[in-house]
Formats: structure tokens, C-alpha cells, sequence
């Protein structure tokens, strides 16, 4: 659009190739690079990777009204039985309780499993304060051997100044163990072509 | 026309392939984006089609067929190769008519033909870039292609996790490679968009002509630049989560992966954060496109041009405060869908604004029934349709039910599929002569507006029946009592696809009558300056710039 | 919305002038590829840390 | 006459829109053919929702039949050969302000009774006296009981092959795609919890007469609830795109008297399929409905 002249513009229909080529292969390049600057930016700043616990030990105050925390367990993936040992517990709001959930390896091998956990109903997950939990720290089992694991909480007495919350009589806390592996990014373990993997209760149904 | 003598001498106005592969004519590059929003149109409507066969009786009909003939699967391996090659279809459908289809034609095509005219400019502020951006395309388009015919989980091959991609569905749930040669395609049509936006912006505040203040500047420039706007804010974000997703995929991170404390509902949120934007993205050019046409066929200007204006900034603004009105269903809070509900609802007002201002510039008009009107009424009918059923879903509480259904797939293909199709095809009708100097057989075109109309309808409407009934969308089969009204949604696209065809066929005819349009084939109606050119315009055009008054 | 005159006055821009016009192209094109960049670090930034979510992060408030 | 045909299609659209949210008198636990309503509601949820759905219909039909009202009447008395001189009106502030506070004030009144229920949906009206947690896994239902003692079992499409020997040959009763071979069993006028999570990839339990429908997300468990009002057996179908068998993982609920849940439920801390059998042999016995194989 600038120049007129017509030996300039050959040229530039050169650069505008070149260009397109560097910006594409730039592109591609920049998605892969950015793990590795995402890692140093991470090492420089100690940015991520925070854990969130309550900072104080008690509520401060406890409340004459009861609620029920209810206690679940999920396995995903780590041959353990892990289970609360009381399904539920009714406490004072603001009361400083411990349960306990328990584990056991069911596997011949000593096996790592770390746990990831949330609270139903989402609202009432800023009002529950966990003061000591195994969530998010590794655990190594033996062959059979059995692990007990406290968690220890409370339940904001500021919980019955939310309009949504304050008639909730049940909460529900979940956690879900999984095993720590060395992680091998999913590609990398691409199937083989055309390789059928069949799952079973899946097939009849296609009667039609 | 005194502005064509000057343009006569088009000495350096490349020819054969170097006029088209290098070229930095923003005429020639919007033409290129509209041959290539064409053929991936075509691409996408036969996936939609084939989708369409397989649902027009429960069972499986044809892709096991297609996975024997495509992948050389046999027995019992073809159907669940065939089912995984409907989830393909489902994801490439969706992808090739965003980012190849729509997008192409509308910015690629209409905005970049148009926008530089309208605003008196001689070109795109930076015209190379402009042809980066279109060449980009095509490899995006061919990796998109290539990912269909790559292996994805064990005995299945192509992207299938639908367009929305969402983990782990589209990490752990399919690791070969598919998903990435999906994710790079999504990479670079996405930094396409993004270096057109750029241009868009820059053009748009920097290029018109003196006198072309923002607030006289055309509505279809204003549709642009609010559109490019929104695609310079929301492209990174969707950029970011799906390199994040490309890490979590081949670099071990775990952004997305819970058992490492990812978050898999995170990318829903990244995703919608640019999903939601991206259709006002799809949409606003249409916008634009339908008020210039109801205007130029109702001999009237536009009535309330601000108020358009501003309700298009509203409805731009608005869109990215909603997004997790998709997600109503991941377990978000009580207080956090209030919110998203009401702020969802809060788009109806300026898009209501829209609709009656295009009744009314039609109000007190005299209206010519040419083709563009055509597609254009239709355009402002079924949007009113789409639009409502969406005030539906906004709901959370009603949306419960109907999440994930087919009434969400009729909703959302009533504002894009009938709504921004309906608009580009009345700005192909509209600036068709234009761009080609011909002009083409209004019967030609009448036909395909009719037969289009009566096969979307009978696409879509009757899905809104399956989604309340509870038929949950992207499923290969379903239970026998949903198949009436899905036999009759699948004859409804085949009826489309004729009208596909009579859209090529009105376009060969054109061409191969060559019937001259002239400059203003639409009378005193027709007022951006556009018209002012002749019809096809000159290579090079305002290199002395209009004054507007 | 724009009336374009049937008569258009036509003015051409001085060599000055279309530098200047270059000029400000290039600075809002700048200022606009450095957003975009500023976005798409900030997305994987924010929200790229282990163990986020959007509570965490606040973007979705207390709830 | 050119929109003659686009207001017929619509009118047939209207007529139909009428009847899109109105609750069908027909007994309703699965989807039926041809059907242009809601399933008929089992819970109270679901008869709120469906009220809901109906409300805003008397604000959208309208709408949409007024756009089509003034786009016919500008087709009609605005065409050029009608009206050969245009006005030039473009601006008018009152009827500007008219449709922009019009549509705020319809929207209020979507808002109010939208958020009664939205709030409603997430405040149970009293204590769940039984919990039970669905986990997704590709691609079938794996359902557990919190009760005293834990138990669990897992639920898959029924396979066509396998009809004769579960006794489930009636297709009526028992439809392809979504009949199970262990259904949920609930009892009936009993506020249930369903905690639901997955294992794989995320799936969704809906169940589209209870009204409730609920993301299965690996690693975090979602809570919803529903109280059944009638005897039945109901069907969903997982409604998050989860892989190749998505169309194959089915959610069954039977919902069954007290008395019929408590022996089912002695037997099934043990024995699931035995408890199976026995419930049905009941139910069908009660209902008189012919089960071959029982």
C-alpha cells in the first residue's frame, strides 16, 4: 500500500512468505515452550502450589445448634479400601471435632495415594475449616497394612448469617484417593491403530 | 464514476497465483476467505448430514459403514469405531462451522471486503498481515482435517470429545494424537482471529476517512470492531487453556488432571470465557450485516443508529460476565448461578433494542422483497426464536432439565445455524453483485432462501420436542420413542442440503451469465459508500480519500 | 448512520500525513498484539497453579 | 404472500409452543413417542420446574408472535408497491425507551419466580433419610448405599441377549437403551441424596422426571436430591458426552413401596441380584403385568 514502485514490492512479497512461515512455526514453538517458562516463572516467583489450611485452631466461639457433617470416600484408580470410619457426625457449630477415615492396601505392592477432597453444598465450603486433613499430602502404604487418618475441622459459627445457609442441617464432606504415580503425560501412551479395546456392557445394546 | 477512471491503470496489480498467495489486497483476501468459508461449509454441512442419516432411525446405521470403508475396521470393531466417528463428526461439525465456516465468511469475507470501503480507506492498516492471517487458515484447517483420520482412544480415531473439548475427557480419555493435531488447529485459526482483530481495530480507529467519526461510521464497521474486540480479549484465554491442556497432554503437568489437584472443571470455565464472547462473535457481524440490508430495502435509514450501535457495545460487554451459564450443571454454588442468571438475562434488553429497531426502520418504509431482504427477514424471525428459547435456558432452575438436551442443540442452531447463516447468506445476496460485478438470477436465489427455510425448520424446531422429552445431545442412538420427531429433523437436513446446492448452482449461473449488475443495483436505498464504487470495485480504491460531511 | 453524498469531495493526503497515519497503525497494532500476549500469559499465570480453583483464585468471590 | 408459508410453519410452531411445557395427563416415566412436553413430573421439583417452564411461556409466545405480527404488517402495508414513498423517520425517544424498559420489566417478571425456584432447588425441604451415591465410570453406574452397612453394585445398559434371563423381556416396560440390570432402588415419599461423582471422565445422572440432572466429576463429589412421589420405574441417561458408549449408560430408578424397599434392601446388602429378582417377582406379581421368566 505504501510503495509504488514495483522491484520493492517482489521483495516484500518474499518477506510477507517468510514471515508466515516464521510466525507459523513460532506459533507451534511457542505452545511447547511454554511449559518449561511456565516452570521457571513457577521457581523464581514460588508462585503456586499454595495449600489453603485454617489459620486459626478454633472458631473462637461455639453455637447451641447442632449440624450433621456426613463423611464420604472415593477411590479412584489405587487398589486401597478407604472408608470413613463413622459415616457421620453431629456437632455444635463452631465445635472442634476430629474424625478419622481409614485406609488399607489391598495390593501386594506398597502403593502412594494422595487424596483431593470438597465439601456439598458448595456454598457452605468457605464456612468449613479444616484444621489438620491428609488432603494433598502423599501417602505410602505397605503390602496389607492398614493407615488411620484424622481429619480435624470445624464449622464456621458465620455459617448461620448466610441466607442460604443458615437452615443447612447436613454438610458433606468427600474426599477422593487416587494414586501417585510417576506421571506419564497421556499422549505418550497413544494406542496402537485400530487396536480394539472392548468394554464389556456396551455392545447388545445396539439392537435398533 | 470518476473514481473508477483513476483506478483504470491497475499497472501493478499482480496476476495469476502470486496476485492470490502473496496477495495484501484486502478485496482479494476477503475474497479467498469466502471461497474458503465456502468449501469448509460444505465440508461442515456434509458432517452435519451424515450425523443426521445416523439419527433418522434408533440404531446404528451407517457409521459402523463409514468406519469399515474410512478406517478398514471390521465386526464388532467397526461399531465402536463407528460410534467414536459419530463423536468426531459431532466435534469437527462443530469446530469447522465456527472457526471455518462462520468466521471466514462473516470477518474474513464480508468485514474484510467491506469495512475498509464503508470507512473511505484504501486498504487494511496492515495488509501483509492481513494475508498472514488468511493463510494461516487452511493448514489449521488441513491439521483439523488430518485429526480426523489419527488415532484418539483405543479403536477410534479423530477428536471426540465434542467441540467443547473438556477434560479429561480430552486428556486421559483419549491420548493419541488426534487431540493434539485438534488443539494446534484450534492454536493457529486462533492467532488467525487474533491478527485479524488487530487489523480490524486498527483499521477501524485509524483508517476512515476525515469526516468519518465514530459515531457516522456504518453499522456493519461498528459490528466489526466490537466483534474484533471481543475476539482480541477472549482468543488468549481460550490460547491459554488449551495450551494448558496441550502440557497436561504430553509435557506430565496437571492443570486439568484432579488426581494431581488439577481441576477439570477449570477449563470449562477458561473455555466459556472465551465460548460465550465467541458467539456474539459469530453473531454481531449479522448484526450489522441485516441492519444495513433492512435499511437500504425499506428506503429508510436505520432507525435509532445509536441506540443499535451502543446495543451491540451492551451486548459485547455484557457477554463476558455469563459464561458459566453453560455450566449450571458442574455443582456451581447456589449464589453463583443466581448471578450468572441474572446477569444472562440482562443480554435480552439490548438485543430486544435490536429487533424492534430493524421493525422499525421497516416501519413507514417502502420495501422491495429483493433476495438480501429476504434472507434478512428471515434472519430477524428465527433470531427472535433462538433468542427466546436462550431467555429460557438462562434460567438455571429451567435449565436443569433441559441442559445438555436437544432443546439447548435447537436453541443455540436457531441463533447461529438460522441466525448467523441466515445473515451471511443475505450479505452474500446483498454485496454479491459488488464484489463480482454480476448479478445473479433473483429466482436462483428466492429458491434457495425458501427451500433453506422450510429445511431448517423442520431441522430444528422439532428438536426442541426431543430436548423436553429428556434426549440428551451427542449420543449415536437413542431409546425408540424419540424417533419421530428425529426422522423428520433428519428429512428437514436433507431438504437443507438441496438448498446448498441451489446456493452452488445460483452461483455457477451468475458467473456463467454474467448479467452486469452496475454500481448500485439497489437504488437510493443503498447509501454507504460502497455504493459509491463501481461494481466490481478497483483494485485500489479511496487513494484520495472522501470527505464526509 | 453515514449518508454518503452522491458528489463526493475527494482530498488526498499529504507524504507527512500518511507517515503519521502509518505511524499511529503501528502503535495501536503494538499496543493491541501486547494485550493479547498480556492476556494469554495472565490465563495460565492465574490460573495455571496446582490445586486452583476459581474460589481459590477468587475471580468466582467467597462462594 | 411471499411469508404466506413462513406463517403457517409458524403458527403450527405456536400452536405446538403452546402445549410445550403442559403437563401431559398420561402417566409419564420414560420418554414417548412423538411427545412435545416434559416428562410427566414424578417429583414435586419436577412439577415446580415444569410450572416454571410454563410461566415463561406466556411471556415468550407472545413476544415472538408480536415480532412476527409487526414484521407481516410492515410486509403488508410497507411494500413498495403499497407505500412508494418512504418516511424518513429514524429516531423516537418514547418508543426507544418503550422497548428497552418493556423487555426489563418482562424479565423481572422471569426473575422473581426464576430465582424461587433456583433457591428451591438447592434448599430441600427437609432431612435425606437415605443416601446413596452414584458413581459414573465409562460407560455404566456404579450406585452405593449409605446405610449402616455399606453396599454397592453396579448398574449397565441391559443387553438385549440377557432380557430373557432377567425377566425384563417386556420392551414397553423395559426399553431399549434404557432399561439397566440393576436399577436404583428408592423408596417412594422419601427424601433421597444422591451424591454423584465419577471415576474416568466426567459424566452427567439426570433423570428427567425427578427434575434433577448433575455433573459426575472425577475427583469432587456433587450433591442433588429428589423425593419421589409415585411407584415406578423411571428413566434417564447420562447427559454429559463421556466417549464412545455415551448413548449406552442408562440411569433406571425403581421406586418402590417402604415395605418393599426394607426387604429389598436386607437382601441386597448380600445378595443384589436375588433382591432383584425377588422385588420384581413382587411388583409384578402386585401389578399384574405378565414378566416372563418370573
Amino acid at each position: 500500500m505504501s510503495s509504488d514502485a514495483s522491484k520493492p514490492r517482489k521483495v516484500n512479497n518474499g518477506v510477507v512468505a517468510a514471515v508466515c512461515l516464521a510466525f507459523f512455526t513460532g506459533m507451534v514453538g511457542m505452545a511447547y515452550a511454554a511449559v518449561p517458562l511456565y516452570k521457571m516463572f513457577c521457581q523464581v516467583t514460588g508462585y503456586g502450589g499454595t495449600t489453603q489450611r485454617a489459620e486459626k485452631q478454633y472458631a473462637g466461639r461455639v453455637l447451641d445448634r447442632d449440624i450433621t457433617i456426613r463423611f464420604d470416600a472415593n477411590t479412584n484408580g489405587i487398589p486401597w479400601q478407604f472408608e470413613p470410619v463413622a459415616r457421620s457426625v453431629t456437632i455444635k457449630i463452631g465445635e472442634t471435632t476430629q474424625a478419622h477415615y481409614s485406609a488399607t492396601n489391598k495390593f501386594d505392592r506398597p502403593i502412594t495415594g494422595r487424596a483431593s477432597f470438597n465439601v456439598q453444598p458448595e456454598m457452605a465450603g468457605a464456612y468449613f475449616n479444616k484444621v489438620e486433613c491428609f488432603c494433598f499430602t502423599d501417602t505410602t502404604l505397605k503390602p496389607g497394612e492398614t493407615l488411620d487418618m484424622p481429619v480435624v475441622f470445624y464449622v464456621d459459627p458465620d455459617i448461620v448469617n448466610v441466607p442460604e445457609l443458615k437452615d443447612l442441617k447436613t454438610i458433606t464432606l468427600s474426599y477422593t484417593m487416587f494414586p501417585v504415580e510417576k506421571k506419564q503425560p497421556v499422549a505418550s501412551s497413544a494406542p496402537a491403530a485400530g487396536n480394539s479395546s472392548k468394554v464389556p456392557d456396551s455392545e447388545a445394546s445396539l439392537g435398533g | 464514476m470518476a473514481e473508477a477512471a483513476a483506478h483504470d491503470h491497475d499497472d501493478h496489480r499482480p496476476h495469476g497465483w502470486v496476485r492470490w498467495v502473496y496477495s495484501t489486497n484486502h478485496k482479494d483476501i476477503g475474497t479467498l476467505y469466502l471461497i474458503f468459508a465456502i468449501i469448509a461449509g460444505i465440508i461442515g454441512a456434509a458432517l452435519s448430514v451424515a450425523i443426521r442419516m445416523e439419527l433418522q432411525e434408533p440404531g446404528i446405521q451407517i457409521f459402523s459403514g463409514l468406519a469399515q470403508m474410512v478406517y478398514g475396521m471390521q465386526g464388532d470393531a467397526a461399531i465402536d469405531g463407528g460410534k467414536s466417528m459419530y463423536n468426531a463428526f459431532g466435534a469437527a461439525h462443530g469446530l469447522i462451522m465456527i472457526f471455518f465456516m462462520v468466521m471466514p465468511a462473516l470477518i474474513g469475507g464480508f468485514a474484510n471486503w467491506m469495512v475498509p470501503i464503508m470507512i473511505g480507506a484504501p486498504d487494511m492498516a496492515f495488509p501483509r498481515m492481513n494475508n498472514i492471517s488468511f493463510w494461516l487458515l487452511p493448514p489449521a484447517f488441513i491439521l483439523l482435517l488430518c485429526s480426523m483420520f489419527v488415532p484418539s482412544a483405543p479403536g477410534a480415531f479423530g477428536p471426540g470429545g465434542g467441540w467443547t473439548i473438556y477434560p479429561p475427557l480430552s486428556t486421559s480419555g483419549q491420548p493419541g494424537p488426534a487431540l493434539d493435531l485438534a488443539i494446534l488447529s484450534i492454536h493457529i485459526a486462533g492467532a488467525s482471529s487474533i491478527l485479524g482483530a488487530i487489523n480490524f481495530i486498527t483499521t477501524i480507529f485509524n483508517m476512515r476517512a476525515p469526516g468519518m467519526t465514530l459515531h457516522k461510521m456504518p453499522l456493519f464497521a461498528w459490528a466489526v470492531l466490537i466483534t474484533a474486540f471481543l475476539l482480541l480479549l477472549s482468543l488468549p484465554v481460550l490460547a491459554g487453556a488449551i495450551t494448558m491442556l496441550l502440557t497436561d497432554r504430553n509435557f506430565g503437568t496437571a492443570f486439568f488432571v484432579p488426581d494431581q489437584g488439577g481441576d477439570p472443571i477449570l477449563f470449562q470455565h477458561l473455555f466459556w470465557f472465551f465460548g460465550h464472547p465467541e458467539v456474539y462473535i459469530l453473531i454481531l457481524p449479522g448484526f450489522g450485516i441485516v441492519s444495513h440490508i433492512v435499511s437500504t430495502f425499506s428506503k429508510k435509514p436505520v432507525f435509532g443508529y445509536l441506540g443499535m450501535a451502543y446495543a451491540m457495545v451492551a451486548i459485547g460487554a455484557v457477554g463476558f460476565i455469563v459464561w458459566a451459564h453453560h455450566m449450571y450443571t458442574t455443582g456451581l454454588s447456589l449464589d453463583t448461578q443466581r448471578y450468572f442468571v441474572f446477569a444472562t438475562m440482562v443480554i435480552a434488553v439490548p438485543t430486544g433494542v435490536k429487533i424492534f429497531s430493524w421493525i422499525a426502520t421497516m416501519w413507514g418504509g417502502s420495501i422491495s422483497f429483493k433476495p438480501p431482504m429476504l434472507w434478512a427477514l428471515g434472519f430477524i424471525f428465527l433470531f427472535t426464536i433462538g433468542g427466546v428459547t436462550g431467555v429460557q435456558l438462562a434460567n438455571a432452575g429451567l435449565d436443569r432439565s433441559l441442559h445438555d438436551t436437544y432443546f439447548v442443540i435447537a436453541h443455540f442452531h436457531y441463533v447461529l445455524s438460522l441466525g448467523a447463516v441466515f445473515a451471511i447468506f443475505a450479505g452474500w445476496y446483498y454485496w454479491f453483485p459488488k464484489m463480482t460485478g454480476y448479478m445473479y438470477s433473483p429466482v436462483i436465489a428466492n429458491t434457495h432462501f425458501w427451500v433453506t427455510f422450510v429445511g431448517v425448520n423442520l431441522i430444528f424446531f422439532p428438536q426442541h420436542f426431543l430436548g423436553l422429552a429428556g434426549m440428551p445431545r451427542r449420543t449415536v442412538d437413542y431409546p425408540d420413542a424419540f424417533a419421530g420427531w428425529n426422522m423428520i429433523s433428519s428429512y428437514g437436513s436433507y431438504i437443507a442440503a438441496v438448498g446448498v446446492a441451489i446456493f452452488l448452482y445460483g452461483v455457477f449461473e451468475a458467473f456463467q451469465k454474467k448479467r452486469v449488475a452496475g454500481a448500485n443495483p439497489w437504488g437510493e436505498g443503498a447509501t454507504t459508500l460502497e455504493w459509491q464504487l463501481p461494481s466490481p470495485p478497483p483494485f485500489h480504491q479511496w487513494e484520495q480519500l472522501p470527505k464526509i460531511k | 448512520m453515514i449518508v454518503a453524498d452522491k458528489n463526493l469531495e475527494l482530498v488526498t493526503l499529504t507524504e507527512r500525513q500518511r507517515k503519521a497515519r502509518r505511524n499511529r497503525s503501528i502503535a495501536i497494532g503494538v499496543a493491541l498484539a501486547a494485550l493479547v500476549i498480556i492476556f494469554y500469559a495472565a490465563t495460565i499465570v492465574r490460573f495455571g497453579h496446582h490445586g486452583a480453583s476459581l474460589t481459590g483464585s477468587g475471580l468466582l468471590g467467597g462462594g | 404472500m411471499r411469508k404466506f408459508l413462513a406463517s403457517a410453519e409458524f403458527l403450527a410452531g405456536a400452536a405446538a409452543s403452546a402445549v410445550l411445557f403442559s403437563s401431559a395427563a398420561a402417566h409419564a416415566d420414560q420418554p414417548r413417542e412423538w411427545e412435545v412436553t416434559f416428562q410427566a413430573p414424578a417429583t414435586d421439583m419436577m412439577r415446580q420446574i415444569e410450572r416454571f417452564g410454563n410461566y415463561t411461556m406466556w411471556f415468550i409466545v407472545p413476544i415472538t408472535i408480536l415480532v412476527l405480527v409487526l414484521l407481516l404488517v410492515c410486509i403488508v402495508r410497507f411494500r413498495a408497491s403499497a407505500n412508494p414513498v418512504p418516511s424518513r423517520t429514524s429516531h423516537n425517544t418514547l418508543i426507544e425507551v418503550i422497548w428497552t424498559v418493556g423487555p426489563v420489566i418482562v424479565l423481572l417478571l422471569i426473575a422473581i419466580p426464576s430465582f424461587q425456584l433456583l433457591t428451591a432447588q438447592y434448599t430441600p425441604p427437609e432431612e435425606a433419610k437415605l443416601t446413596v451415591k452414584a458413581t459414573g465410570n465409562q460407560w455404566n453406574w456404579d450406585y452405593e448405599y449409605q446405610v449402616d452397612k455399606t453396599f454397592s453394585f453396579n448398574s449397565a445398559v441391559l443387553q438385549d441377549a440377557d432380557r430373557a434371563k432377567a425377566g425384563k423381556e417386556d420392551r414397553a416396560r423395559y426399553p431399549r437403551l434404557l432399561a439397566v440390570d440393576n436399577e436404583l432402588v428408592v423408596p417412594v415419599n422419601t427424601m433421597t441424596r444422591v451424591l454423584i461423582t465419577a471415576t474416568d471422565v466426567i459424566h452427567s445422572f439426570a433423570v428427567p422426571s425427578f427434575g434433577i440432572k448433575m455433573d459426575a466429576v472425577p475427583g469432587r463429589t456433587n450433591e442433588t436430591w429428589f423425593k419421589a412421589e409415585k411407584e415406578g420405574l423411571y428413566y434417564g441417561q447420562c447427559s454429559q458426552l463421556c466417549g464412545k458408549d455415551h448413548a449406552f449408560m442408562p440411569i433406571a430408578v425403581r421406586v418402590v413401596s417402604d415395605a418393599q424397599f426394607k426387604t429389598w434392601l436386607e437382601t441386597a446388602k448380600t445378595n443384589v441380584p436375588a433382591a432383584n429378582k425377588a422385588l420384581m417377582a413382587e411388583i409384578d406379581g402386585t401389578n399384574k403385568v405378565a414378566a416372563a421368566g418370573n
